[in-house]
């Protein structure tokens, strides 16, 4: 099992330091990604997943962020200790990323094919003309319609849909993709749109067997999407698994609270009422030593706000943090 | 029915209520070194300014008949004097007085039609922004330092009627940004909210709209201090503003022009008294833009 | 494509307009008659009633007005009343002057300050950074005519390196054929083989240049660097580092494009702006140019040459700004291809 | 049941710039392209779909915050979007919005205690309640806590910015609730609070809501009645119960399964719409949709089918029904 690890991160913890103090972004984060497999991210805003992508692609904006310490393992090489240089040959190729915004994250001045064209050029020393003929392949692997007419767009003459297939595209284009980071992929689309590029992103997974990390808050498209799941809360990891224990067998209370949340939960279709998590997100900077949730956690009791709580195996690599789980029922 | 929860305040509630925006923005510029610094120059001209008689120790006016040459750093003549043996600290002094006037005199007048027109215009839009806007791209057609001279050959030669020319030019660059940030002000959802519950238009217009809207006016404000405060010294120097023997900055450094080969110092200090002042007028405009621009920000 | 560019060209001529009616009227309106300027204070009623018919400035303003109108749209300005020539024919023979020293300055402040801004905006914080803003900062507080005045006395007066003004040594006797001397030295060199002449026009040019082109360098190399550090933080710099772009090519291919979009229509402001700044510097370097010309028909309420000068400026100005605008739009996909 | 508003063949169109360089002149935006339906006091009717569908501008023209093009909307017997401003402020207080963004739609230079008051001010009520003892009482019916009052709205959370958006919208006591994407920007847990919240205010003061949502477990959630709208018209209308039961509009069927379920183990099948959803300033023509609709005919790419009642209270635009 161990040696089918395509990615494993270590003990990894990001800060910013911002004029108000030190924002710990992501705390002692531990978390792997077996080949071929999706693992989904789920948190809600400021919780740390984006951070975490950024991390492992080495493009945590400094200042004023810092990767403070923790490893990275491609291989079994860390990614942390790598040159700059080094870790350029591996970004695009080994691991490759998508954004939240289809609408911004395309260069505005150079046409699509350009942008495609250059992960050949960077990477394979392709020349130009070879390179843009992989850029009209590429844009026919993610199914955009006419792709030799398409390579000559701008992007603001694509859709989001069209544009957020383009990026696929662009983080496809290596003979050996690896890992796919996808941030939030579909959130700034349409529902329908949103099932298309989730279908394509699936598809395509399939067919050249590649990790994909999905970072998202949606927990509908975790559902649909992962096969393992991590839930982050305030910058900590509180409960990683099988989607089906995550779903089916929930043992953190914020996990259990993120389902309830959801008006598409069966158990409230004509029920009326939801199962809110009260109270809000915590301030990053306000937090102390002890369990992230407890603000908002009904069952907290005063352990909680002075020791993060120990992992808790349930089996099948399903882990929790939390003091209680298994001992109490959460609802 | 359920109960609705109330949530805990946080301890710092109380602590924390008064914090307006420009409050905070106002510890973050506390924050900003450059300017500061930019600040306590202005603070430290505004001074002189004030108290030039008690701080300048000779009068401006008075003529040295005994030295009738121009003297370099002699006691008592720190700054030395100039050729109607005047001593140039003394009158450097006094020129603070003339210049901050003519800047915040100046700056006033494009501040307050220029925005005034700007904030109708954006917000009623209609004829009224149509001729105004067509007024203000003439006269944007003409580059300012032009129109200014215009303005004030038409006026004639005087101090007031510099001051008059430098507003009137640099006025429909007021225009301009307070318009833009009221066309982007009236997209904000705030305001459609304040007018789906009835707020009528002179509020929205002048309650709401108009204190977003200051920011970039406030910068352009603060840096237009100083570049007026450049063109009034322009100005004197082409012998259209302040007249001999006034103790003015740019004509000091004009009528030194004939001596630039043996009398440096009477062109130099009226000169780094400028470039002092507007240095700092600029250092603190940048540093509010920093604070007041979010797209900046970090 | 060419329909825009006609639009935009229909655009001027209403500008244009209101700018010629705004100087007609400013100096209409304006106290002092030029009939007692041509003629002294002491004139006469009858001599100066006179001299008003001549110049037509005894009929109504409006008919003054549309006659001045048809004039200007030939090119006639009238003549300057200090030296009776054409006001064109004066503008004609010392523009090139003006040009020279323009486009040197904005060639200058261009590279310099878009490579300045560039590097500032990458090495964001460095000991780099904060002096050349500091610099750039410095730049835009400094009155020009000081600067002038500054360089005169460390440069001439001190160091003896360079002229004090001027455009040619008068010891040089050549003719100009294109009025730009920099142009008329290099053909010189081709014709005799002297480079002397060259040389003179380009060490009498370093100084104005160099004051003049001092403030749109250092407005430049600010907004540069703002514009390179906006860009720098859009998504798309993301995307490009998360491909494994080099940061050399990420910034100098695929963030300065985009940065100098905002650039082009400072740099075409501030060229605009140059021209008039030129009155100024041509007058501490006793460049004969259109703007030290300007300024000594102010100072003798010349007005026709006054209205001539002004309305010549102005014209450049917004062409120039036209020009750059067109520009902007075929560089921008964006407008280009919607 | 009893109408609170009546909506005929509603029209807002707007008039595009074009700014390219190979084109001028305007473009015509149908954002809302003839729309019809009634509200029923005490009811929440949801309205969904896609962006560029035309429901927030329905939801603004609803309240006359935009102007109509054609058509009428009538509040309690009386057309108001043909009302002058002057006379539109006596319903104002009447028909109130919740708006979609928390951090823009409160003006970040006032303290709550101003935004709550204003509102009140405006319209003469401060003649009526002790505006003080009012502020107090809005913040405890949304759930915050009365000494937050003298802050400003930076200092609050997504979500407790929209309980004062709430709070604001009450402080006038409306009937009639038009809530235009009012939790879309939260995140889920803070989302279900303020979804609870608008349940528990709708129950204790009896209010009529118009609520606009692109989240169709959202919509389904709160709404009685529920208006499905694809290009600035309606494609389906029916109670949620129905709806939820029997989906007859391509469009509606699409968009229902493209959302994902939350049950890992029903893993969605392949049956998605194809394209994108065209622009709504050149609809296709026919029956918009019809380029997307897998079970397209010719008819559907000549004529624009009417909105048709198929079952009591449920009515589909569509030609596969008649």
């Amino acid at each position: 099992m161990e040696n089918n690890r395509f990615l494993e991160i270590k003990g990894l913890n990001v800060s910013f330091y911002t004029q108000k103090g030190v924002v710990p972004a992501v705390r002692e984060l531990d978390l792997w990604i077996n080949k071929g497999e999706t693992l989904a991210l789920v948190g809600e805003s400021g919780c740390g997943k984006s951070v975490t992508a950024s991390a492992i692609m080495r493009l945590v904006p400094a200042p004023p962020g810092k990767i403070e310490s923790g490893e990275i393992l491609l291989d079994g090489k860390d990614l942390l200790r790598l040159t700059e240089k080094e870790m350029q040959s591996i970004r695009g190729d080994r691991i490759s990323m998508i954004f939240q915004e289809p609408m911004t994250s395309l260069n505005p001045v150079f046409r699509i094919g350009e942008q495609i064209a250059e992960v050949f050029i960077t990477h394979y020393s392709m020349d130009k003309k070879e390179a843009l003929a992989k850029a009209v392949e590429m844009l026919d692997m993610v199914k955009i319609p006419a792709p030799e007419k398409r390579v000559r767009d701008y992007p603001h003459q694509l859709s989001g849909g069209m544009r957020q297939r383009v990026m696929i595209a662009m983080a496809l284009s290596s003979p050996n993709p690896g890992l796919m980071i996808a941030d939030e992929p579909t959130t700034a689309l349409d529902v329908t749109i949103q099932a298309q590029i989730l279908d394509l992103m699936r598809e395509l997974q399939k067919s050249i067997q590649m990790s994909l990390l999905l970072i998202t808050h949606d927990m509908g498209v975790v559902a649909e999407m992962a096969n393992r799941v991590a839930v982050m809360y305030a910058g900590r990891k509180v409960e990683a698994g099988d989607v089906y224990d995550i779903f089916e067998n929930p043992m953190h209370p914020y996990t259990v609270g993120l389902l309830n949340s959801m008006p598409s939960n069966e158990k409230y279709r004509h029920a009326g009422r939801l199962e809110a998590i009260e109270g809000n997100v915590p301030n990053l900077l306000e937090i102390g030593s002890g369990c992230p949730f407890e603000s908002r956690c009904r069952y907290a009791k005063p352990v909680c706000r002075e020791k993060f709580p120990d992992v808790k195996e349930a089996g099948n690599g399903h882990s929790v943090w939390c003091h209680f789980a298994g001992d109490i029922k959460f609802i | 029915m359920n109960p609705i929860k109330i949530f805990k305040a946080g301890n710092d509630a109380e602590s924390r209520a008064a914090e307006s925006i420009w409050y905070e923005n106002w510890l973050l510029l506390k924050k900003n070194r450059s300017a500061m610094f930019g600040l306590y120059i202005i603070i430290f001209f505004l001074f002189l300014a004030v108290f030039a008689s008690i701080v300048a120790p000779f009068d401006p006016y008075l003529q040295n008949i005994d030295l009738r040459k121009m003297t370099y750093f002699s006691w008592p003549y720190i700054l030395g004097t100039d050729d109607f043996g005047r001593d140039i600290l003394s009158r450097i002094i006094y020129g603070s007085r003339i210049s901050l006037v003519i800047g915040f005199f100046a700056v006033s007048i494009s501040l307050v039609f220029g925005s005034l027109i700007g904030l109708i215009s954006g917000f009623y839009g209609g004829w009224f922004d149509r001729i105004a806007m067509r007024v203000i791209d003439i006269m944007l057609a003409f580059p300012y330092i032009l129109l200014t001279i215009v303005i004030v050959a038409l006026l004639g030669p005087t101090l007031l009627n510099a001051m008059i020319a430098i507003g009137i030019a640099r006025l429909p660059q007021y225009t301009r940004i307070m318009r833009a940030s009221v066309l982007a002000e009236k997209e904000a959802e705030y305001v459609e909210a304040e007018r789906s519950l009835g707020v009528g238009n002179m509020e929205l217009m002048f309650m709401s709209i108009l204190p977003n809207c200051l920011a970039p006016i406030i910068v352009q404000a603060t840096l237009g201090v100083g570049s007026a405060i450049i063109e009034s010294a322009a100005l004197s120097f082409l012998g259209l503003g302040a007249q001999p023997p006034t103790p003015e900055w740019g004509l000091m450094i004009a009528s030194a022009r004939e001596f630039v080969s043996n009398a440096w110092w009477i062109v130099t200090f009226p000169g780094i008294a400028i470039v002092l002042v507007v240095l700092g007028f600029n250092l603190l405009g940048d540093g509010i833009r920093d604070v007041l621009d979010p797209r900046l920000k970090d | 494509m060419y329909r825009f560019i006609l639009k935009r060209l229909g655009l001027l001529i209403p500008t244009l307009l209101g700018v010629i009616t705004l100087v007609f009227f400013m100096l209409a309106l304006s106290p002092g008659e030029p009939a007692r300027v041509i003629l002294g204070e002491r004139a006469n009623k009858e001599a100066v009633e006179k001299m008003n018919a001549e110049l037509g400035l005894d009929k109504p303003m409006h008919v003054q007005y549309v006659i001045y109108l048809k004039k200007v749209v030939q090119l006639d300005f009238g003549k300057s009343i200090k030296t009776g020539q054409s006001v064109i024919d004066e503008i004609k023979a010392r523009f090139p002057a003006t040009i020279e020293l323009a486009i040197f300055s904005m060639i200058l402040a261009s590279v310099l300050g878009i490579f300045v801004g560039v590097i500032s905006a990458t090495k964001r914080y460095s000991f780099w950074d904060y002096a050349s803003m500091f610099g750039a900062l410095f730049g835009v507080s400094m009155p020009v005519f000081w600067l002038g005045l500054v360089l005169i006395i460390i440069f001439s007066v001190n160091l003896n390196l360079l002229p004090t003004g001027g455009r040619m040594d008068i010891r040089y006797y050549f003719t100009p054929i294109t009025n730009f001397y920099i142009l008329d030295g290099i053909i010189h060199i081709f014709k005799t083989g002297d480079p002397k002449v060259l040389g003179s026009a380009l060490t009498h040019l370093i100084l104005p240049a160099v004051t003049l082109g001092t403030i749109p360098l250092a407005i430049i190399a600010r907004i540069t660097r703002s514009s390179m550090l906006e860009v720098l933080k859009q998504d798309y710099i993301k995307t490009a580092r998360a491909t494994g772009m080099s940061e050399r090519k990420v910034i100098f291919k695929y963030a300065l494009r985009n940065a100098l979009l905002p650039v082009i229509t400072v740099i075409g402001l501030q060229f605009g702006m140059l021209l008039a700044g030129a009155i100024l510097t041509e007058t501490i370097f006793a460049w004969p140019g259109i703007g030290k010309w300007l300024y000594h028909a102010i100072e003798s309420r010349d007005f026709p040459a006054v209205q001539g000068g002004i309305i010549v400026i102005s014209t450049c100005f917004v062409v120039i700004n036209l020009f750059v605008d067109l520009l902007y739009s075929v560089i921008n996909p964006k407008i280009r291809t919607e | 049941m009893e109408k609170i508003l009546e909506v005929k063949n509603l029209k807002k169109h707007f008039e595009i710039k074009k700014e390219g360089m190979r084109s001028s002149g305007y473009h015509i935006l149908k954002a809302v392209d003839g729309v019809s339906f009634d509200v029923y006091k005490g009811e929440t009717l949801g309205i969904v779909g896609e962006s560029g569908c035309g429901k927030s501008t329905l939801g603004k023209t609803l309240l006359n915050l935009q102007r109509k093009t054609e058509g009428e909307v009538i509040f309690e017997g009386k057309d108001i979007s043909s009302l002058s401003d002057r006379e539109m402020k006596a319903y104002r207080r009447r028909m109130q919005m919740i708006f979609q963004d928390p951090f823009s739609s409160l003006n970040p230079r006032k303290k709550i205690s101003y935004l709550l008051t204003q509102p009140m001010r405006v319209n003469g009520l401060d003649k009526e309640f002790d505006l003080d003892e009012r502020v107090d009482m809005l913040l405890d019916v949304v759930g915050l806590d009365r000494r937050y009052r003298n802050r400003y709205p930076h200092q609050f959370s997504g979500g407790q910015r929209q309980r004062i958006g709430i709070a604001r919208a009450l402080s006038l006591r409306p009937e009639f609730i038009v809530c235009d994407e009012a939790v879309s920007a939260l995140d889920v847990s803070v989302q279900a609070q303020i979804l609870n919240l608008l349940m528990d205010l709708q129950q204790k003061y009896g209010f009529t809501y118009v609520f606009i949502a692109h989240d169709l477990a959202v919509v389904e959630l709160i709404s009685d009645r529920i208006i499905v709208m694809y290009l600035g018209r309606i494609v389906e209308e029916a109670s949620k119960a129905e709806l939820i039961g029997s989906r007859l509009h391509p469009y509606t069927k699409a968009l229902f399964e493209a959302f994902p379920d939350i049950n890992p183990r029903n893993k969605r099948e392949k049956k998605i719409v194809v394209g994108d959803v065209p622009s709504p300033i050149n609809p296709p023509q026919g029956c918009h949709f019809n380029p997307r609709c897998p079970n397209a005919m010719p008819r559907c790419r000549e004529e624009y089918p009417p909105l048709k009642e198929i079952a009591p209270g449920h009515k589909v635009s569509c030609w596969l029904y008649g």
